[in-house]
C-alpha cells in the first residue's frame, strides 16, 4: 500500500462534501455500537453496514478498502493466534479440545480469539468510514466547534501539511542513496554497518532539512501577516436531514437487532 | 506497534483513555504555554510530529528481513521532554489511525499511554539516570531509545493480556504469550532504534 | 511620470553575521509599471525583496511606500503588508494549509474581513490565477507550477497595490511558464503592479518594461531593453543577453527587439544591410 | 551504429496507485550519444529515469543492460547501479554529509573500494565537475550552483557508463548553466555518456544529439533538431521551439539553427530570399 492511499482515497471521495459532523456521527456511532454489543451479531452487523457505507453510498474503489485493511487484518491475525492458543498446564484436559505440552486450545480461548478478530474487523471498518471520506484537514477545522483550543488545532494542521513535504523529502533522498548502493553496501552481512550508517544519515539529513524548513515557512508565514493565529475560513458544508436520520436508525436498529439474537444488548 | 480498532471492551477503553488523560491535558497545557510566547513554535511542533510520523515510513536495516520502522518517540523525549511528546505523540497516533489504519480511536488512550507517555517517560527517565551516573552521552541516547522502544512494548502487551487472560494462567500468561510473539520484530527493532539513536546524534553533531 | 508606490533611498542591507548583501540602493518603482529585478543566484534580488516587503529591516536607509518612510512596529509592518505582498520562490515555504482554499483564505482572515468578503477574495485571486479548478484541492496533490500559483494567489487575495514575486518562472516548464506569465497579465489588467526577480533574462525582456540589475552589491534601474543590451553590465552582472538582442548585435541591427515577432518583424525590414 | 549501452522493449510503469504514466516505451541510449528527454512536468521523464536506473521497477516490458535483462534482485541492482547512475534535481537530496569530500565518497564507499582508490576518484570526480576547490568545504555553505555540481560528482565518482541527470540546469543562473554544460563537456570527453532529462529546449538543443520526448505517455526518439523542428509534436507535449527553430521556421529559413552562431551564419548566407 502507498503510504498516502487513504488520504487520496478521502480527498477524491464522493462524501467529501457532506458535513464531517454527520461523517463522525455515522463512524463513531457504529465504533460503539461494535465495541458494546456481543459479537454474534453486533460485530457483524456494523462490519456490513460499513462495507455498504464505503463501497456502496460513498463509492470508495474497493481496492482502497482493501489495501487499507491489510495492516489491520495481519495485527488481528497475530493478535488471534496469539489468544487462540493458551499456555500453561490445564488443570482438566477434558475442558479443552486439542493440547499439546503447555499448549492447548479450549473453548474460552477459541471464544476470546473470534472476539478480538470479530471486534477489531466491525471497528476497523466502521473507523474506515471517516477515515475514507475525510481529509485530515477537514476534520481539524471541524474540530474547532469541540472547542479545543485553536494553538493546537493550528498545529496539527501544520503536521498535515508538513507530512506530505516531509514524505517527499524522505522518498526522494532515500531513493538517491539507493542510486549510491546505500543500501546495498558491499561487506559483511551485506553491509549491515554501513548500511546502519546510512540509514542514520538518511534520518539525520532529513531532521536537519525538516528543521530548516520549518523554519523557512516560518519565515514565509511571518512574511503573510503570521503574527500569533493561523486563521482560515470554517469549512460550510450544507446537512442532510436523511442522512442524519438514517445514521440514527442505522445505530439504533442494528443495537436492538442485537437483542433477539444474542439475547443481551451489551456484549 | 499499537492496539486496532474495537478489540478492547468500552471499559478498558474509557479506563485507558482516563489514565491518558492527565498525560495529554498537562503536555498540551504546556504546548499552548509554548507557543502563546514564541508562536514560531508552532512550526518546529509541528514539524516534529510531521517527522515522528515519516520516521515510520523509513525501513530500518535488518539481517532477518522482516520489516520494522523507528518509532522515534526516544529522541522526541530527549529533544522536547515527555510532557510535549505526550501531546505530540496523541497527534500521531490520531494521523497513524486515519492515515494508516494503524491503531483506532476508540484504542487511542491505550496507545497513547504505551506509546506517548509510558515510551517518552522511561526512555527519558533512563537518559536522565544514565547522564547522572556520568555515563558516556551514547550510552545514555542508546538506553533511552532502546527502553523507550521497550516499555512501549511491554504495555502494549500488558494491555492486551489485561483485555485477553489466558484462560489457563491467567494474565501473566497471556503477556507472556504476546511479549514473546511480538518479540520477534520489536526486540530488535528497540536495538536497532538505540543504535540508530547513537549514529543519529552522532550525524546531528557533525552537521 | 506615474505615482511612485515604493522607493528606496541609499539603503544598505544585509543579514546577520554576513557581509553587505546590498549598498547604496536607491530605486523607485511605480504604479503599472512593470519591474524586473535581474542578477545571478546570490546577487541579493531575495534580500532586496525582502526589503522591499519589510521582512528584513535594512543596515541603514529607508524604505518609503507612497512618500512615508517604513517603520518596522508590528503595526506599520500589518499595514505596509496590506499594500505590499512578496512571494517566495518556493512555494512549500508559505502554503500552509494542506486545503487550497483554507491556505489562500489566510491573509483576508488575518486582516478581520467578514467571512462573505473573505469567500469572495479567494474565489477571485483563483480566478486570477488560473487557478479556481484547485479550489478544493490538497496542496500536497497539486504539481509544482500549481502550488506556485496557489502561492501567488494566497497574496493576491490580500489586494496588495504591489505584489513582489521571486522567482515566478523558475523550475516551470513552458506551459507552466505561459500560464503565469497570462496571470501576470490578468493581474496587471486588474490594477496590481507586480514586480519580479528573475535570472531568466529572455521572459524579463519579453515581459517587462524597466530593469534593476544588481551588481556589484549596487542596483542599476533603467529601462529593461537598454540595461539588458549593455554588455559590460549584464557581463560584471554574470547573466547573459536575452537572443533577441544578441542576435541583433550580432547582425548589427539598430533596434532593440524584445521577441521573436520584433525580431522577425526587423529582419524583414532591413534584408539589404544584411547582404554586405 | 556504436554499442547500446541501454534500451527498454515495451516499458509500461506507473507509481502504486496512479494511472500508468508511461506505456509501451521502446528506447536505445547508445556510448556517447547525448541524449536529452524532453517533456512538460509531470509528463514522466523522472519515471522514465527512474525506470532506466532501476530505482522503479516496471509494471510490464523490459530494461537491458548491454543486452542482459535488468533483474530486480539486490544484487543484479547493485551490478546495474555500477554502471547506470542517476541524480535527482534537488541536490539537497542527494547530499547527506557534512563535507563535499565525504560526500562525494559515498557511493565508491558503499562499492567496498580500498580507501586510496576512493581518494582518487573523489578528487578526479571533483576535477571533472570543476568543483576540486570545494572537496573541503562544508556542504550547506554551498551555493545552489555548486551543490548541483557535487551532486553530479557523487555519480561520476562511481564511474558509471551512463549518466542519467534530472534537470540539471533547472534553477541555475546563466553562469552556473555555463559552469555545469562545461562540466558534462568534460565528462564526455572522459567517456561517460550522458542523458538529462529537462524542459529547457533552447539548451538541450544546443547540447544534445538526441532527443526523447515524452508525449502522451509514449516516448519518441530521433534526432534533436529534427524532433525539435515537429511543431505538432512539440505542441502535443506542451513544450515550446527552441528560439533559433523557431525564428528559422518564421523566416522560411531552410536548415535547422541550433545556436546564436548557426542562426547568425545562416542568415548571414541567405539574405536574397528575406527581400521577397
Amino acid at each position: 500500500m502507498s503510504i498516502t492511499s487513504l488520504d487520496d482515497a478521502a480527498w477524491d471521495s464522493p462524501w467529501r462534501r457532506r458535513p464531517v459532523g454527520e461523517k463522525v456521527a455515522l463512524s463513531i456511532g457504529l465504533i460503539l455500537v461494535a465495541l458494546c454489543t456481543p459479537a454474534w451479531p453486533g460485530t457483524l452487523f456494523v462490519s456490513l453496514i460499513a462495507l455498504a457505507a464505503i463501497l456502496g453510498f460513498a463509492r470508495i474503489r474497493p481496492r482502497a478498502l482493501a489495501q487499507a485493511m491489510a495492516a489491520p487484518i495481519v495485527f488481528l491475525i497475530l493478535g488471534g493466534v496469539s489468544v487462540l492458543v493458551s499456555v500453561g498446564t490445564t488443570k482438566d484436559p477434558a475442558t479443552v479440545w486439542w493440547h499439546g505440552g503447555i499448549f492447548s486450545i479450549g473453548p474460552v480461548s477459541a471464544r476470546q480469539a473470534a472476539d478480538l478478530v470479530a471486534h477489531g474487523l466491525a471497528g476497523t471498518l466502521a473507523l474506515m468510514i471517516l477515515a475514507l471520506t475525510t481529509p485530515m484537514v477537514d476534520l481539524l477545522t471541524w474540530m474547532r466547534r469541540l472547542h479545543v483550543p485553536d494553538a493546537l488545532l493550528e498545529i496539527a494542521n501544520l503536521t498535515y501539511r508538513l507530512i506530505f513535504v516531509l514524505l517527499d523529502t524522505v522518498f526522494t533522498a532515500h531513493e538517491a542513496q539507493k542510486c549510491r548502493l546505500g543500501d546495498a553496501p558491499a561487506g559483511r552481512l551485506n553491509g549491515y554497518r554501513r548500511r546502519f550508517e546510512n540509514t542514520a544519515a538518511l534520518m539525520g539529513s532529513v531532521g536537519v532539512r525538516a528543521w530548516a524548513r520549518s523554519n523557512r515557512l516560518n519565515d514565509g508565514l511571518v512574511n503573510r501577516g503570521f503574527e500569533d493565529a493561523l486563521v482560515t475560513l470554517p469549512v460550510q458544508r450544507s446537512g442532510s436531514w436523511t442522512f442524519k436520520l438514517v445514521t440514527l436508525l442505522v445505530i439504533a436498529g442494528s443495537w436492538a437487532a442485537c437483542w433477539p439474537i444474542a439475547g443481551r444488548l451489551w456484549r | 506497534m499499537h492496539i486496532a480498532e474495537g478489540i478492547l471492551s468500552p471499559t478498558e477503553c474509557a479506563v485507558w483513555y482516563a489514565a491518558a488523560a492527565p498525560f495529554v491535558i498537562h503536555g498540551a497545557r504546556e504546548v499552548v504555554k509554548q507557543v502563546k510566547d514564541h508562536p514560531e513554535n508552532k512550526l518546529l511542533l509541528a514539524t516534529a510530529g510531521a517527522f515522528t510520523f515519516v520516521l515510520s515510513a523509513i525501513k530500518l536495516p535488518s539481517v532477518s528481513g522482516s520489516s520494522s520502522h523507528p518509532t522515534g518517540t526516544g529522541v522526541g523525549a530527549v529533544l522536547f521532554k515527555p510532557p510535549v511528546m505526550a501531546f505530540l505523540g496523541m497527534i500521531v497516533l490520531i494521523f497513524q489511525a486515519l492515515l494508516l489504519a494503524h491503531g483506532g480511536i476508540s484504542t487511542l488512550g491505550a496507545n497513547t499511554f504505551s506509546m506517548a507517555i509510558a515510551g517518552p517517560w522511561v526512555g527519558y527517565a533512563f537518559y536522565k539516570l544514565t547522564k547522572k551516573a556520568g555515563g558516556p552521552d551514547a550510552l545514555a541516547i542508546f538506553l533511552c531509545m532502546v527502553f523507550a522502544d521497550f516499555s512501549t512494548y511491554c504495555v502494549t502487551s500488558f494491555q492486551l493480556a489485561i483485555a485477553f487472560p489466558d484462560p489457563t494462567s491467567g494474565i501473566m500468561g497471556a503477556a507472556g504469550k504476546f511479549l514473546s510473539i511480538f518479540a520477534v520484530t520489536q526486540i530488535p527493532l528497540a536495538l536497532a532504534e538505540g543504535v540508530l539513536g547513537i549514529l543519529l546524534f552522532r550525524f546531528l553533531a557533525k552537521v | 511620470m506615474t505615482e511612485s508606490l515604493l522607493t528606496t533611498e541609499s539603503l544598505c542591507a544585509t543579514h546577520p553575521g554576513r557581509p553587505m548583501v546590498l549598498s547604496e540602493v536607491s530605486l523607485d518603482m511605480r504604479r503599472g509599471v512593470r519591474v524586473a529585478i535581474l542578477g545571478a543566484n546570490g546577487s541579493g534580488k531575495t534580500t532586496l525583496l525582502r526589503c522591499l516587503s519589510g521582512s528584513l529591516e535594512p543596515v541603514s536607509g529607508t524604505v518609503r511606500r507612497g512618500g512615508t518612510v517604513l517603520k518596522y512596529s508590528r503595526k506599520a509592518l500589518r499595514e505596509h503588508r496590506r499594500s505590499v505582498q512578496l512571494v517566495l520562490q518556493d512555494p512549500d515555504d508559505q502554503l500552509f494549509s494542506a486545503d487550497v482554499t483554507q491556505d489562500v483564505s489566510f491573509g483576508p482572515m488575518n486582516m478581520g474581513l467578514e467571512v462573505d468578503e473573505v469567500r469572495s477574495r479567494v474565489a477571485r485571486a483563483l480566478e486570477l490565477l488560473g487557478a479556481d479548478h484547485l479550489a478544493e484541492r490538497a496542496t500536497h496533490q497539486l504539481s509544482y507550477g500549481e502550488r506556485k500559483r496557489v502561492a501567488v494567489a494566497g497574496a493576491v487575495a490580500m489586494m496588495p497595490d504591489l505584489l513582489l514575486l521571486d522567482e515566478p518562472t523558475a523550475g516551470l516548464d513552458p506551459a507552466g511558464v505561459v500560464q503565469m506569465m497570462a496571470a501576470l497579465d490578468r493581474l496587471r489588467d486588474a490594477g496590481t503592479t507586480v514586480v519580479m526577480a528573475t535570472h531568466d533574462v529572455d521572459h524579463a525582456l519579453a515581459w517587462a518594461d524597466e530593469a534593476l540589475v544588481v551588481v556589484d552589491h549596487h542596483v542599476v534601474q533603467g529601462p529593461i531593453d537598454e540595461l539588458l543590451s549593455d554588455e559590460s553590465l549584464i557581463s560584471r552582472a554574470h547573466l547573459e543577453l536575452p537572443w533577441p538582442l544578441a542576435l541583433a548585435n550580432r547582425l548589427g541591427l539598430p533596434g532593440r527587439p524584445r521577441n521573436l515577432e520584433e525580431v522577425v518583424g526587423m529582419l524583414g525590414e532591413r534584408p539589404a544591410q544584411l547582404a554586405g
